[in-house]
């Protein structure tokens, strides 16, 4: 069978099968297996990718290619991981009241279909599919959200809920707007949303309705970044859902959300050679780094402030490709690999930590290193790594991202490193009084997954160090391509 | 060929560090196995590094290319003069403090043995890193490898708020630090996107540029090594970390920011501007004088220490800051006499001031006291130690015949020979430097004197210091190797200085070694023997000689008896530990000629107290001038943003659809 | 070195340690005169030590063998500093071994050992020594390296050879910057003497002692040898102010001769010296201890005067 | 006027009645009535799209008209009445501005957007050049109606309108999107709509009451 298809396969069918045996004591060893089946199918995807280069699925329906099929391994990556973090974290909360037998259901199901939508806006060559798709992303996030059912978390869902979908309105109006200018030049065939054919014609395209069709698309999909002023509703919807939901809206589905205007904006920068989408941008992505590094300072709740902290790093994501070249995108897609792997790292650390300490509140976690070391490191070594500090991958970017400012956009410099540094004093602060220091906390009932965190740890200890050739050029690849 | 190289074999040190630190972490409680073969081995890594440094300073430089690091930009390292002075450095200071740790680090709370044995080592091998980088990447990764490898050392004992304070206030300067390390780096390139130092070197800056760079640097590096007013973190974390922690941190990390200093303004800048010395001049004599102002009220021993390692750090960029003004104007000869000082003042102060914080590390695990006030009379029970201490004191009051008084001597002559400089301002400021210097070095004997005397002279102020021991043979070796390396740096100027030299000609094209080594190995004549010199060696013969002679002479025509009585003290009946000064007594008289130096905080007590008590609470001034206005001025910009965050959905989605009306009106390809 | 140049050397050891104790003496005597007291005889120094020699050592309890080693020290770095200063000639064998900057070392070294030694004892008494002789150590030190940088600038060397070699024989100069650095230096010596109007020597009042505060538990010969010490500081003060602001008389070369030559005109220079220290004495009264650091910054501040009239007015000479 | 053919003056005229509705809803004060009018506007779009399935012979325009009755004319409306009766909230919808601020704004919106419009609207090549503009003023309507209302359900409505609006710009100035995406579209909202409400019963049953001021609480200010 096809790999391609496998992988889009086993998370639908999985995700299925799991709204109706969700319940059973297997059913996490299920999830698991389903994510591992996922990510080794990627993985093949991947080898095969590498040596053939890219492909197409279902006619011209699908489309792998260096750039996704990057994203598309590290999305599975990290379901896998979260699958496995979740198993004993969903236990604990189930047999502390805070879950019923349904909701367990509810959420595997919805964890598989939420891979499964990731899985399929990435690959999707289709602008209108991949704008489906990230709708259904919103609403299978939402049900996740809202999966305690207690007031805080409604209310976070709602908002996430309206403020997405509004957002993802927005997006449909630029999809809109990009098919009209797109059948001017393709006629009117099925073909004039397909992301290969735009590609080949970009340059015909019409620069007004592009230009007005990217700022749709942009303040659309940029809601689902977290783009400043955007963002409200990402910090309540990662603190009220489920840690491993935060995990994954902050490792995969903001990634998502922003390969999605990247590939908006690939064809933006062919109908419009002067850097419009570039600047935007960056515009935006300066403006939320240093607003969520400003918000950062004043937050009390952990997952808040981690939450907070995607938000500035979405920022200078979304600044570094909006900067352009070659570089600036290996950079960017660098720091969105770092950034998924640490934050999904950090989220279950402080997943166990709160479950430890019972609450969320930082004020009221303390002495995680005593707790158990473990967690404690795990959320230590994680904070340490998202701030940037080397010899962990965040710098190996942000190093990249600067030094390419530097050289183009002078005056961003200082404003970029002013944000890097609020956030630094911010967070750091607050994470080393929750992790040194005294305590008393019980144990629980069920021994916490570690392995996840060190293991994304790991890896992006390694590639602050050494970045494997093969990597290298993957990367690069897909940095051309974005151009 | 496959001959190895020196470079190759410190990397294997560097190495061979990281494995040690490593295997500490695989038996993380087996605190036998550490301290009693871990760290000796680190100590031995130490003493194959330091001498591979004294053998490559007489080689030419190195390269080499690891294929780790960036995809365009693996981590290039390069082992030239100047990298081998301060590798030397630290392998021979480690050296002595490794095997004092091997004795120092007990069982007890905090951080497991192994975990500190890992801390220990990497901060050793990113120290050496940084000495041996040669791009801003490797630079960058090993800098921060070791403020974070130290930043969990300092935090050992972590469950004390004023350590995780501490180590906050540490982690957060040294970060700000960084990033402006890497602005000037970046400056640096000038365009290029070369960051290899090979690159930086080739580009010819604008003076405009050359200037934000250095000062930059200047920012960078001078918050890693303690300058004003970038310098609140060190009297906070100095006390905060394990002994044998701050002693490594003094005595060597502060150096690798010298050394950054200096790479970065002779080796990657070319050619100096005049005012850039006269900035760095002014900067160190304001931080040494600060230093040394602070270090005199301190009641805290690692406290005191730490404000001497500012002064001394000051008197350091003082220096660099002559060899700037000499550079700029193309005197050589001077420069290279007032960068030896520079050099020979680094390789001094680690020495002594390490010395010192191992020292008060002994102090510290033999009376759990730290506070000047509860200790007194320690020589009785810790001769070892307080011998031992007094090579440091005397060191490190720059006193003959010991270290640092070469240094001070060397950077007095380089002042005293400046009225050659052409620019008529500068031959007015240069002297008046040269007396703050003296009134520094004045000054810290105060310190020191403060220092020895409570520690280890009088009456013990407390009753449960008689149970106080002295220090292990592990902790007596290391105290020992240092005050070795006192003596040595203070009694062999002219060999010294020889073996620096190579590093003063590789950045100036002129050194002393030729003039020093004419004259003879146990003299010091930088310039010439008519104008200047010092002689140590035969300046202590005499001292030692006369005190033997007189020794003996009294005791052959007189008499060698000895009787013990109660101290007279002018017939005062009342003669209790309490009498003695207290910490705070004794700089009371500096207090009150610097006040307006300090921000005191005092309650005397009234006639009417029930209970009368007498606080002095000493601060310092730039926390509430510089520091606290930037935390609120920061706050306040969060306050006013977080108001965008209100909770209210309308608002939220009045944001998007402003956002979005705005971009459809203004934006436009 | 010459065998004519160790002799010197040694004739200017044996001469500081005869004169010293004379020199003390002779200030005592001079003082007692002009305040119209009966003298004690010139040798009275030398009858003091002689009996302090004869006596037995009493030690405070609780001092350690740091307090029995410092007199040696500080004895030892006295005689270094006599050595040094030259008194007859300047052909020392000794005297490149420390130039002025560790001329100045040396007196900072003896300091060090004599305050730590009075901190020593644990009496309150002893801490307050310590603690005001430091006080007026970390002014005067600056104070006197000044005065000595303002000479050096002139002789463009800090060897003391050197300096006097230049000011005494070369051709007559007027140099202003040396009369502000010699009034720093009188200041200085005061002070570093333990003479009235910062110290008196003469005193045992609670308030008011420094010098005396940090040897009140010193007895037999350790009392005699800082008393020998202090003595010899006077006579190395005395005898460094004459070289650099009244070298003439001092022997240039090796000639053995110049040397005996030149031995009348210091004791000469001496006695003059004596008396206008006594002088000054005894026309001022000892001020408060806080006035004292004024005192000393007064001089500081000359003396970085001094060099500044010298980078002024004299750069080109 | 003779030279547009009659099915452009169709669309167009379907695409004012849209507009009107929009601004209906923005001045209706009542729940009830708000639904019908959405479920009118609904009706409406249907209406435009079946033109537009006439005019080019699309065929899966047809589907698309059919969908667009099915859904948003009868389905949604019918969910919507259910869910008003079945949480009785039959009250008048309070705004957060008043109504006349409200339509005023709403007339300055509808301006900016067919200047925004405008130049696009030039350059179109089907028959309605008009409708994008109206489109896209509809959008931004629904989207001021959603930030005015303080209850759950107006807001629902809103958005609901808003992908009216949506439809109105893919079917009538686009002649439709590919068939796939217009299914999935179609897809999104029933599912969007009946997870919303879901939601409507469990705010409900957390708050006593669907006034969106009580999910004020999650905030940093």
């Amino acid at each position: 069978m096809d790999t391609f298809v496998l992988m889009l396969a086993i998370p639908l069918v999985s995700g299925m099968l799991l709204t109706v045996v969700g319940e059973r004591e297997w059913a996490p060893n299920l999830n698991i297996v389903a994510s591992l089946g996922t990510f080794l199918s990627s993985a093949l995807l991947t080898g095969e990718i590498i040596a053939d280069g890219p492909r197409m699925a279902f006619g011209e329906m699908f489309f792998i290619d260096s750039l996704n099929v990057f994203l598309v391994t590290l999305t599975a990556f990290v379901g896998l991981t979260t699958s496995i973090f979740s198993g004993p974290y969903m236990k604990n909360e189930q047999e502390h009241g805070r879950l019923t037998k349904g909701r367990m259901r509810l959420y595997k199901s919805m964890f598989q279909l939420f891979m499964f939508t990731m899985l399929a806006a990435l690959t999707t060559n289709n602008l209108g599919i991949l704008w489906v798709a990230m709708e259904a992303a919103t609403l299978t996030t939402v049900l996740l959200v809202s999966l305690y059912r207690t007031p805080a978390s409604l209310e976070a869902a709602w908002k996430y809920f309206i403020l997405c979908g509004v957002g993802i309105a927005q997006a449909l109006f630029g999809t809109i707007l990009l098919y009209f200018a797109a059948e001017r030049v393709l006629g009117e065939t099925g073909n004039a949303l397909l992301w290969t054919r735009l590609v080949d014609v970009k340059g015909q395209l019409e620069p007004t309705v592009m230009a007005l069709a990217f700022i749709f698309l942009l303040v659309g999909y940029g809601t689902k970044v977290g783009l400043a002023p955007l963002h409200n509703w990402l910090p309540d919807a990662h603190a009220e859902g489920p840690t491993p939901v935060s995990a994954v809206l902050s490792g995969l589905l903001l990634n998502v959300a922003l390969y999605a205007i990247l590939r908006c904006k690939v064809l933006a920068d062919g109908a419009l050679p002067g850097g419009f989408a570039g600047n935007l941008m960056m515009g935006f992505g300066l403006l939320t780094l240093v607003m969520a590094a400003f918000f950062l300072s004043r937050q009390k709740d952990i997952k808040r402030m981690f939450a907070y902290s995607s938000i500035e790093h979405m920022g200078l994501i979304t600044f570094a490709f909006g900067m352009g070249g070659v570089v600036a995108n290996f950079a960017g897609l660098l720091h969105m690999t770092m950034h998924s792997l640490t934050k999904s790292a950090i989220f279950f650390a402080v997943g166990h930590a709160t479950q430890k300490t019972g609450t969320q509140i930082m004020e009221n976690i303390r002495g995680l290193l005593r707790i158990n070391p473990v967690i404690g490191w795990g959320l230590m070594l994680g904070t340490l790594a998202i701030l940037g500090m080397p010899p962990f991958g965040v710098f190996a970017s942000e190093f990249m991202i600067l030094t390419h400012a530097m050289k183009h956009h002078p005056w961003a410099t200082p404003v970029l490193l002013l944000a890097l540094g609020v956030a630094f004093a911010s967070i750091f602060g607050r994470v080393q009084s929750m992790v040194f220091g005294e305590t008393h906390a019980k144990r629980l009932p069920h021994a916490p997954a570690i392995t996840p965190v060190f293991l994304h740890l790991a890896i992006v200890l390694a590639l602050g160090l050494y970045i494997p050739p093969y990597l290298t050029r993957w990367f690069h690849e897909a940095a051309k391509m974005i151009g | 060929m496959t001959q190895l190289l020196a470079i190759d074999a410190l990397l294997i040190a560097a190495c061979a560090w990281l494995a040690v630190g490593l295997a500490g972490l695989a038996a993380p409680r087996n605190l036998r196995f550490i301290s009693k073969t871990l760290f000796p081995v680190g100590a031995l890594v130490g003493l194959g590094v330091g001498l591979l440094a004294l053998f490559s300073l007489g080689q030419r430089p190195e390269t080499a290319v690891l294929a780790i690091g960036l995809p365009d930009l693996p981590f290039h390292l390069r082992l030239d003069k100047l990298t081998a002075v301060f590798v030397m450095l630290l392998g021979f200071v480690s050296v002595g403090i490794s095997i004092y740790a091997a004795g120092y680090f007990r069982k007890g709370e905090g951080t497991a043995p192994g975990l500190l044995c890992l801390e220990y080592h990497v901060f050793l091998a990113s120290m050496l890193m940084v000495l041996l980088a040669d791009d801003a990447y490797a630079f960058m990764v090993a800098w921060e490898c070791m403020a974070l490898s130290s930043f969990f050392l300092v935090t050992t004992d972590n469950r004390h708020a004023e350590i995780r304070r501490a180590g906050y206030l540490y982690l957060l300067i040294a970060h700000l630090g960084a990033i402006a390390i890497l602005l000037s780096f970046g400056v640096m390139t000038s365009g290029s996107g070369d960051y290899s130092f090979a690159g930086m070197r080739a580009q010819e800056l604008s003076p405009f540029w050359a200037s934000v760079a250095y000062l930059l640097a200047l920012v960078g590096f001078g918050a890693k090594a303690g300058l004003l007013p970038v310098h609140v973190w060190l009297p906070e974390a100095h006390p905060a970390a394990p002994s044998p922690v701050s002693a490594m941190m003094s005595g060597v990390m502060l150096k690798t920011a010298i050394y950054g200093l200096l790479r970065v303004s002779f080796d990657l800048l070319g050619t100096p501007l005049w005012w850039w010395g006269v900035v760095a001049l002014a900067v160190g004599l304001a931080t040494a004088l600060f230093g040394v102002l602070y270090s005199t009220v301190q009641s805290d021993m690692k406290r005191l220490l730490a404000y001497s390692s500012i002064e001394n750090i000051g008197l350091i960029v003082v220096g660099i800051g002559l060899t700037l003004i000499f550079h700029a104007y193309k005197m050589e000869g001077l420069a290279a006499l007032a960068l030896t000082a520079v050099f020979y003042h680094c390789l001094s102060h680690a020495g002594f001031k390490s010395l010192l914080f191992l020292a008060t590390g002994s102090v510290l695990h033999a009376t759990k006291e730290r506070s000047l006030g509860k200790l007194g009379g320690l020589i009785h029970r810790m001769p070892w130690v307080a011998w031992l201490a007094l090579v440091g004191v005397i060191a490190s009051t720059g006193l003959p015949p010991l270290s640092g008084f070469v240094s001070e001597w060397l950077l007095l002559q380089g002042f005293l020979f400046s009225p050659g400089l052409p620019h008529p301002w500068l031959n007015m400021v240069v002297p008046i430097a040269a007396a703050v210097i003296a009134l520094v070095a004045a000054l810290a004997g105060f310190a020191m004197v403060k220092f020895y005397g409570i520690i280890f002279l009088g009456q013990m102020r407390e009753e449960n210091l008689k149970e106080a021991h002295d220090a292990g043979p592990w902790e007596k070796a290391g105290l020992v190797w240092l005050a070795l390396i006192g003596f040595l740096l203070g009694l062999f100027p002219s060999s010294v200085i020889g073996v620096i030299d190579g590093a003063t000609k590789q950045m100036l094209g002129a050194g002393l070694g030729e003039r020093v080594r004419e004259q003879g190995w146990w003299m010091l004549a930088p310039i010439s023997a008519e104008r200047a010199s010092y002689e140590p060696l035969i300046f202590l013969v005499t001292i030692v000689l006369s005190v033997y002679l007189g020794k003996q002479i009294v005791r052959r025509l007189y008499h060698g008896r000895v009787r013990r009585s109660p101290a007279w003290d002018c017939g005062y009946v009342f003669q209790s530990s309490r009498a003695q000064d207290t910490a705070e007594g004794f700089s009371q008289p500096i207090r009150r000629i610097f006040e307006p130096a300090f921000r005191m905080d005092r309650h005397f007590p009234t006639g009417r107290d029930e209970k009368p008590y007498y606080t002095v609470k000493v601060e310092d001034h730039f926390w509430h001038w510089l520091y606290v206005p930037v935390a609120r001025a920061a706050e306040f910009v969060s306050k006013l943003i977080t108001r965008l965050q209100g909770g209210r959905i309308s608002v939220y989605l009045m944001y998007s659809f402003l956002t979005l009306i705005i971009l459809l009106l203004v934006a436009r390809p | 070195m010459t065998v004519a140049g160790l002799f010197g050397q040694l004739l200017a050891i044996v001469l500081a340690l005869v004169l010293a104790p004379l020199l003390t003496g002779w200030v005592n005597q001079c003082r007692a005169w002009m305040q119209n007291r009966s003298a004690p005889p010139l040798l009275q120094s030398y009858y003091m030590l002689h009996k302090l020699f004869l006596k037995d050592v009493v030690l405070a309890h609780g001092t350690s063998s740091f307090f029995r080693t410092a007199p040696y020290v500080i004895f030892g770095c006295m005689l270094l500093a006599c050595a040094i200063v030259p008194t007859l000639s300047t052909d020392l064998p000794l005297a490149p071994s420390a130039d002025t900057i560790a001329l100045v070392g040396v007196f900072g070294l003896a300091r060090i050992f004599i305050s730590l030694a009075a901190m020593d004892i644990g009496t309150s008494f002893g801490t307050l020594g310590g603690r005001r002789e430091m006080l007026i150590g970390f002014l005067a030190e600056p104070a006197l390296l000044m005065v000595i940088f303002t000479t050096a600038l002139i002789s463009q060397s800090t060897s003391v050879a050197t300096i006097v070699e230049t000011l005494a024989h070369r051709d007559f100069v007027i140099y202003p910057s040396l009369a502000f650095a010699g009034v720093a230096f009188t200041f200085v010596s005061f002070a570093e003497n333990a003479r009235v109007p910062v110290d008196n020597p003469a005193t045992h009042l609670e308030l008011t002692m420094i010098h005396e505060a940090m040897i009140l538990e010193y007895s037999g010969r350790h009392l005699a040898l800082i008393e020998l010490a202090a003595s010899l500081k006077l006579y190395a003060y005395s005898c460094l102010g004459l070289a650099l602001f009244f070298p003439w008389g001092i022997a240039a070369g090796e000639n053995p001769l110049g040397l005996l030559a030149a031995i009348p005109m210091l004791v000469f220079k001496l006695a003059v010296g004596g008396a206008f220290l006594a002088g000054i004495e005894t026309i001022n009264a000892k001020m408060r201890i806080f006035r004292a650091p004024e005192f000393l910054g007064t001089a500081f501040l000359l003396a970085v005067l001094g060099l500044l009239v010298r980078l002024l007015l004299e750069t080109r000479v | 006027m003779s030279s547009v053919p009659l099915s452009a003056q169709l669309i167009n005229l379907f695409a004012s009645v849209i507009l009107l509705m929009a601004f209906a809803m923005l001045a209706q004060r009542r729940v009830l009535p708000l639904i019908n009018l959405f479920a009118i506007q609904g009706a409406v779009l249907a209406a435009s799209t079946g033109v537009v399935a006439v005019t080019t012979h699309q065929a899966h325009l047809y589907w698309s008209a059919g969908l667009t009755l099915a859904l948003k004319a009868l389905l949604l409306p019918w969910i919507l009445h259910r869910l008003v009766r079945r949480l009785n909230v039959k009250w008048d919808v309070e705004s957060l501005i008043n109504i006349p601020t409200t339509m005023i704004v709403g007339i300055v919106l509808v301006v900016v957007a067919f200047n925004v419009a405008l130049p696009i609207s030039q350059l179109s090549s089907t028959i309605s050049r008009g409708t994008l503009g109206i489109a896209l003023a509809s959008v931004m309507l629904a989207f001021l109606m959603m930030i005015t209302r303080s209850k759950a359900i107006p807001q629902v409505v809103g958005f609901l309108a808003m992908e009216n609006g949506l439809f109105l710009a893919a079917t009538s100035a686009t002649y439709g999107m590919p068939m796939v995406v217009e299914l999935g579209i179609a897809l999104d909202v029933l599912v969007g709509a009946i997870i919303l409400g879901v939601f409507f019963f469990q705010i409900r049953e957390q708050f006593d009451s669907l006034d969106i001021r009580h999910l004020e609480r999650l905030k940093d200010s």
